[in-house]
């Protein structure tokens, strides 16, 4: 009975683990260095792309190899339609600014909507496959997206382009949020990874996320039971998209800058390396994936710890990898599991 | 008698250059328990696949409830009301026995993307899975994890999840596959409890437990359909007994 | 303790030390190294911090009486990681000045968190007209050259051979278009015509049906911006096709650096237009390349030339304030007004800080590139946009 | 463009369709039998160029020889590989094996750059392969491409006979269709994907030493060729030689057309090619039964 409450004390303390998380975030400025607000930011929007990705991969259980399409369509989307470069098709351009004032709602909703049209088109088709067809197929629609952005006029060609004006929120001729700013910037990019965080975890816990972890574990058995699993995986692959769609657009935002390389597929490799690294199949787990990686990274290639080593960075992360996928198969958050197991054992 | 619920018309499935079933005409009825049996091979899973709408047919048609059913996919068939189970137990392990029903029962309820809605508080599901639970004898474990289950009680679930969707028509292949003979006399009491309200297909292997239950029985052999009678005409049937029976006794 | 907490406290440790050594009057001058150490351009990045170093090598270690301390960070040649490298330097190393990079898209990058935060930049390769075009500012500054530079001289050269019908190839890419766009610019001022412009998507390397689409058109000669791997390829396909000894090749020099020895004899007698040549004859370079080779065991090229005059550039600006770069404005106007004595021969830097500078005409001569003629003297980027 | 341009053009195309069909068709083979998504394919192409580059002073113009002891050095390290590293990823889901041969990349690419370092360079066709004969006013072709398509030709006959023709063949292509199958007959299925690995390896880096005269060898060579071949194996069908062969056929005209025809968009072409099949068949050209 004892250790019977002690567990739920213990799960009902696990559910306070995000916000604490949160607070502990939202702290943090008061005591950064403007560099390390910087990483902070980085891994939060990271965070959020895995996040998208988790929908994909841990609920629904399919594995997706072009996932930084919609994450560089977002970006793409935050910088284009800001205006005032690039060249958007006559079609499009109307939905364009001067390059003058970017109101942040419009711009914000172009992102996430393109890229969840795209997600759209690419999941309608893709969905049609399963298993390693699935994964190819994906690659391969990114990699149209990647050269569309990189061949064209579109988007600057290959050296990208750049944003003059960041988004504003206005109302009432007052500024709300200034992304220009800081603060409000780092704010708005924690705002969002609440909101992708629980937007997933109502997901998880409503009738669709059940029906979406059925299908991961018996597809067959679904539609046998009536479920169109059809719509369903394209749901979650628009939901997916649309997510990543909103990281897409915070980097742009965040850098400035948006060019290709968003797309390509060492992107959504990165991004894969994230949620499994975390461990796959929860939340948690693709927050703390985001932050592994990237720390990772930056520790191997940082010569101020490593020396000489730094140079070599591939070979010490690509070991690591190895290491980690052959050793934890469940992430870090099955090391967890694995060590609260040996306790009790 | 009265016109059938479910009735498939000259049924044929090809497989490259073979043909799997060949032209079959049944004809399935609430209040009846209808076995299909024959030899590994013979076609009956593919027959089951074909009605519930698993894999196309190449040839035929399939009629439900009066409607022509023969190019609808197989959710919209289940959701019409074709059930079924499978040969190799298909449940969802990691989720609890209830949740397991429930998930199958949720199929049918509307407003799919309502995220804002928590599943394990969907009453609407929930009861229904309750009510397979109660039904398929499983109220007690409701709670375990499916996994945890033994053999027999995964079979059960098996057909409670197939209950949980409401089906008036049950396409159960092999339920008794590899039961205890008490596992297997609960299993024919949940059967013939079902009867009264379903149509039931059943392939199995277990001739004692076909003769047993069953109130028409069809022998396939190599695709095609070679007697369909009451089991006891079937019992003193020649061809039965030379193409199929024969070999077993 | 987690890696996070680990690299958090280390950060904020080296923070620290930066801040205190910043405190002292002598303290070193922290230099930031922007270059690839992985990928297709590694070997590009090694010789510019090489030729880089050498001077500071040469000057005992010191500019303008200050230490220099490196920071270097790998840009993976990875634009979409750009911003975030560049500030690793500018925001955690706290570097005073910054050099990079070899790909133009993490140039531009570079470019721009430099403008935000005020950082000196020096790009010791990247061609991206945009560097001293829209992007251009006062403590940006370029020791190689803009794409439009060489792409105009070949022109000019190509027209002054009496060519009429060029043809023009290169990867679907901005590099490759603002080269094209300098040769086009001059080949046409100089009476001759481009009759087709051939591109293909980068790095794809499969000239063949190009190389097909050239012998059909019979251009009179073709002019061809590629670099590194794909340039070798192409101009031993090129050759292997035929088509070198029926329609001349001409290139921006970038088709024949670094790449003669992969080359081999399909590179022979080619011309190609660039701000410096190995051959080049005069005392500058001779001690350049002696010194480089006595130093790093190798013979230099134009990368290493590239990251020496960013050096020099550097500390023509700390000599005009006697390494005090609180002076900055003094420091960044000696710099841009410096006469370096360059390798490559003396030039000047325009006001958008790009070089002015001579463009030879060189022929590939067994593993050299053979200096013929200065095809363009003191040659100026129009600097399009810069507002400056 | 004229009937002779275009002849010249479908030569080319074919050409580069043989050359992508030998890569492919190592990765098509250890996809379809073994299950493995291998990333770093891409990567043993790679180490064939270079080993052609780095053997080449030990056997000058014994340029056969040369290719003879690359392949055999490379099945040799596929065999090893497989051993020591492949072997424990059948268990593994695709998503861990995509991770894990993804890390492989970056560590091939670094010993790579440790051991023969970043510089590009060129790889000398054998002087008996030197030259090229007439096509056209203006052209020639050059005997190494011909040797080179021949070569190709020679290996996909070969492979259509050891697949189709031996006992290895069978028992590749029932394990292309149906792993357990294999398992029933007995067949000892660790040894069938030791070989099979190792002749994957073997064909990849014998397509890299093939196309090393003509590409030379530079950092990062095997990336491009990877995802390409990925196209070529999702629009053949995974598994199956013919389909592969078929497949790089097509990806050659594309590719080599769209060039011409629509520059600006060349580089969607074979995706757009590969999306508009897979709408018409999703599981490529020609689909392996009994998955």
């Amino acid at each position: 009975m004892g250790a019977e409450h002690a567990a739920t004390s213990a799960s009902r303390f696990g559910r306070l683990v995000p916000l604490l998380g949160l607070a502990v975030l939202a702290a943090l400025p008061a005591v950064l260095t403007p560099y390390t607000q910087d990483l902070v930011l980085k891994i939060a929007v990271f965070a959020i792309f895995a996040l998208s990705l988790e929908l994909l991969v841990g609920t629904t259980g399919l594995v997706s190899l072009g996932h930084a399409a919609f994450f560089g369509i977002g970006a793409y989307a935050a910088v284009l339609f800001t205006g005032g470069v690039g060249s958007l098709p006559a079609a499009l351009a109307w939905l364009a600014g001067d390059g003058g004032a970017a109101p942040l709602l419009k711009l914000l909703a172009l992102s996430v909507g393109f890229a969840a049209l795209y997600a759209l088109f690419v999941g309608a088709l893709s969905l049609r496959t399963t298993g390693v067809y699935f994964i190819m197929v994906t690659l391969a629609f990114a990699q149209m997206a990647y050269f569309v952005f990189h061949d064209t006029k579109v988007g600057g060609g290959s050296d990208g382009i750049f944003l003059y004006a960041k988004p504003v929120l206005e109302i009432g001729g007052t500024t709300l949020i200034d992304l220009d700013r800081k603060s409000h910037f780092y704010y708005f990019t924690l705002g969002a990874l609440a909101f992708t965080y629980g937007v997933l975890a109502l997901v998880n816990r409503s009738r669709l996320g059940h029906a979406l972890a059925g299908i991961r574990v018996n597809e067959q058995r679904m539609r046998a039971a009536g479920f169109r699993t059809y719509g369903y995986k394209l749901a979650a692959f628009v939901i997916a998209g649309a997510l990543a769609g909103l990281a897409g657009f915070l980097v742009g935002v965040k850098d400035g800058a948006v060019n290709p390389e968003l797309l390509s597929w060492h992107e959504s490799g990165a991004v894969l390396l994230m949620i499994i690294l975390g461990g796959i199949g929860s939340l948690r787990g693709a927050v703390l994936g985001a932050v592994a990686f990237t720390l990772l990274k930056e520790l191997f290639q940082s010569e101020a710890l490593l020396g000489p080593l730094a140079g070599h960075w591939q070979l010490t992360l690509g070991l690591t990898i190895i290491a980690f996928v052959a050793l934890l198969p469940k992430g870090l958050i099955g090391l967890k599991q694995r060590l609260a197991g040996a306790s009790h054992g | 008698m009265a016109e059938a619920l479910l009735r498939s018309n000259l049924l044929t499935r090809r497989f490259g250059g073979l043909t799997a079933v060949n032209g079959v005409s049944l004809a399935f009825h609430i209040g009846e328990v209808h076995a299909v049996i024959g030899t590994n091979g013979a076609g009956k899973s593919t027959l089951i696949n074909m009605l519930s709408g698993e894999i196309p047919a190449s040839g035929g048609s399939i009629h439900f409830d009066g409607q022509d059913i023969t190019d609808w996919p197989q959710p919209k068939r289940a959701r019409a009301g074709l059930g079924r189970s499978y040969q190799r137990t298909t449940i969802f392990p990691e989720f609890s026995v209830l949740e397991n029903c429930r998930l199958c029962a949720q199929a049918a309820l509307p407003r799919a993307w309502a995220v804002w809605e928590s599943a394990q508080r969907c009453e609407a599901s929930l009861a229904v899975a309750r009510e397979a639970l109660a039904a398929a004898g499983l109220a007690d474990v409701a709670q375990r994890q499916a996994g945890t289950l033994s053999h027999g009680g995964k079979r059960q679930l098996e057909i409670a999840m197939c209950l949980a969707t409401k089906p008036r028509v049950l396409l159960l292949d092999e339920p008794l596959a590899g039961m205890g003979a008490e596992e297997t006399d609960r299993m024919l009491a949940l059967l013939a409890s079902l009867k009264a309200t379903h149509a039931v297909l059943l392939v199995e292997h277990d001739m004692d437990a076909v003769f047993r239950i069953a109130d028409r029985i069809t022998v396939m052999v190599n695709g095609e359909v070679i007697a369909s009678d009451v089991p006891a005409a079937i019992r003193s049937n020649r061809d039965v007994q030379t193409a199929y029976l024969g070999e077993g006794h | 303790m987690t890696p996070s907490t680990r690299l958090a406290l280390a950060a904020a440790c080296a923070a620290a030390f930066a801040t205190s050594a910043h405190a002292q009057g002598n303290a070193p001058i922290k230099v930031g190294l922007m270059l690839p150490a992985t990928g297709t351009f590694a070997a590009l990045g090694d010789m510019i911090e090489k030729g880089f170093r050498l001077h500071v090598q040469e000057q005992g270690g010191k500019l303008a009486g200050r230490e220099i301390q490196y920071f270097k960070v790998d840009d993976e040649s990875d634009p979409s990681k750009a911003t975030d490298n560049v500030n690793k330097l500018i925001k955690r190393d706290q570097v005073d000045v910054l050099v990079g990079t070899v790909h133009s898209g993490v140039a531009l990058a570079m470019a721009k968190a430099a403008k935000e935060s005020n950082t000196l930049l020096i790009v010791p390769n990247a061609g991206a007209d945009a560097i001293t075009g829209p992007m251009c500012g006062a403590n940006i500054i370029r020791s190689s050259f803009s794409n439009w530079q060489p792409g105009y001289s070949t022109g000019v050269v190509a027209a002054q051979k009496g060519y009429k019908r060029a043809m023009t190839i290169t990867w679907n890419y901005a590099a490759g278009a603002e080269t094209v766009k300098g040769f086009r610019e001059a080949f046409e001022k100089g009476g001759g015509q481009v009759i087709k412009d051939l591109n293909l998507p980068f790095p794809n390397v499969e000239f063949q049906a190009l190389l097909t689409e050239i012998a059909a058109q019979k251009p009179d000669v073709v002019f061809a911006f590629f670099a590194g791997g794909g340039a070798v390829k192409f101009v031993k396909d090129y050759d292997a096709a035929g088509l070198k000894k029926t329609v001349p090749l001409f290139g921006s020099g970038f088709l024949t650096d670094g790449t003669l020895q992969a080359q081999g004899a399909s590179a022979q007698g080619l011309f190609t237009t660039l701000h410096y040549a190995d051959s080049l004859d005069i005392p500058k370079n001779n001690s350049f390349r002696k010194n480089f080779a006595l130093a790093y065991k190798q013979n230099a090229d134009v990368y290493a030339v590239q990251g020496y005059d960013a050096a020099q550039i550097l500390s023509a600006g700390l000599n005009a304030v006697k390494g005090d770069m609180g002076k900055r404005d003094a420091m960044l106007a000696a710099m841009r007004k410096a006469t370096v004595d360059s390798p490559r021969g003396k030039f000047t830097l325009s006001p958008a800080g790009n070089p002015v500078q001579d463009m030879y005409l060189r022929e590939v001569k067994g593993e050299n590139n053979e200096y013929r003629s200065v095809a363009v003297k003191a040659l100026a980027d129009p600097a399009r946009g810069c507002k400056l | 463009m004229d009937l002779a341009t275009f002849l010249v053009q479908c030569l080319n195309a074919v050409q580069y369709g043989l050359l992508l069909f030998l890569v492919a068709s190592g990765l098509t083979l250890i996809f379809g039998i073994m299950g493995v998504i291998n990333l770093a394919h891409g990567s043993f192409y790679m180490i064939g160029a270079y080993m052609a580059f780095v053997l080449a002073p030990w056997f000058g113009d014994w340029y056969l020889t040369k290719l003879l002891a690359g392949v055999i050095l490379a099945a040799v390290f596929g065999y090893l590989l497989e051993w020591a590293f492949f072997s424990y990823l059948y268990q593994r889901d695709h998503l861990q094996q995509v991770l894990m041969t993804y890390a492989l990349i970056l560590v091939f690419e670094e010993l790579r750059s440790l051991t023969v370092g970043n510089d590009v360079h060129g790889v000398q066709a054998p002087t008996w392969l030197a030259g090229g004969f007439k096509l056209g006013e203006l052209m020639s072709y050059p005997w190494y491409r011909v040797f080179a398509s021949v070569a190709c030709i020679v290996l996909a006959v070969a492979l259509y006979w050891v697949v189709n023709r031996t006992k290895l063949g069978m028992m590749i292509r029932a394990g292309a269709s149906n792993r357990d199958m294999v398992r029933g007959l007995g067949i000892d299925i660790q040894r069938l994907y030791r070989i099979v690995f190792a002749g994957g390896v073997a064909l990849a880096a014998l397509a890299g030493m093939i196309a090393a005269p003509l590409s030379s060898v530079y950092p990062n060579m095997g990336g491009s060729v990877l995802i390409i071949c990925f196209v070529v194996v999702v629009i053949g069908g995974i598994g199956s030689i013919t389909g592969a062969l078929i497949a790089s056929l097509l990806v050659g005209f594309v590719d080599t057309f769209g060039k011409v025809f629509f520059a600006e968009f060349s580089g969607i072409g074979v995706y757009l090619l590969m999306a508009i099949i897979l709408i018409w068949k999703p599981e490529g050209l020609m689909k392996q039964h009994g998955r």
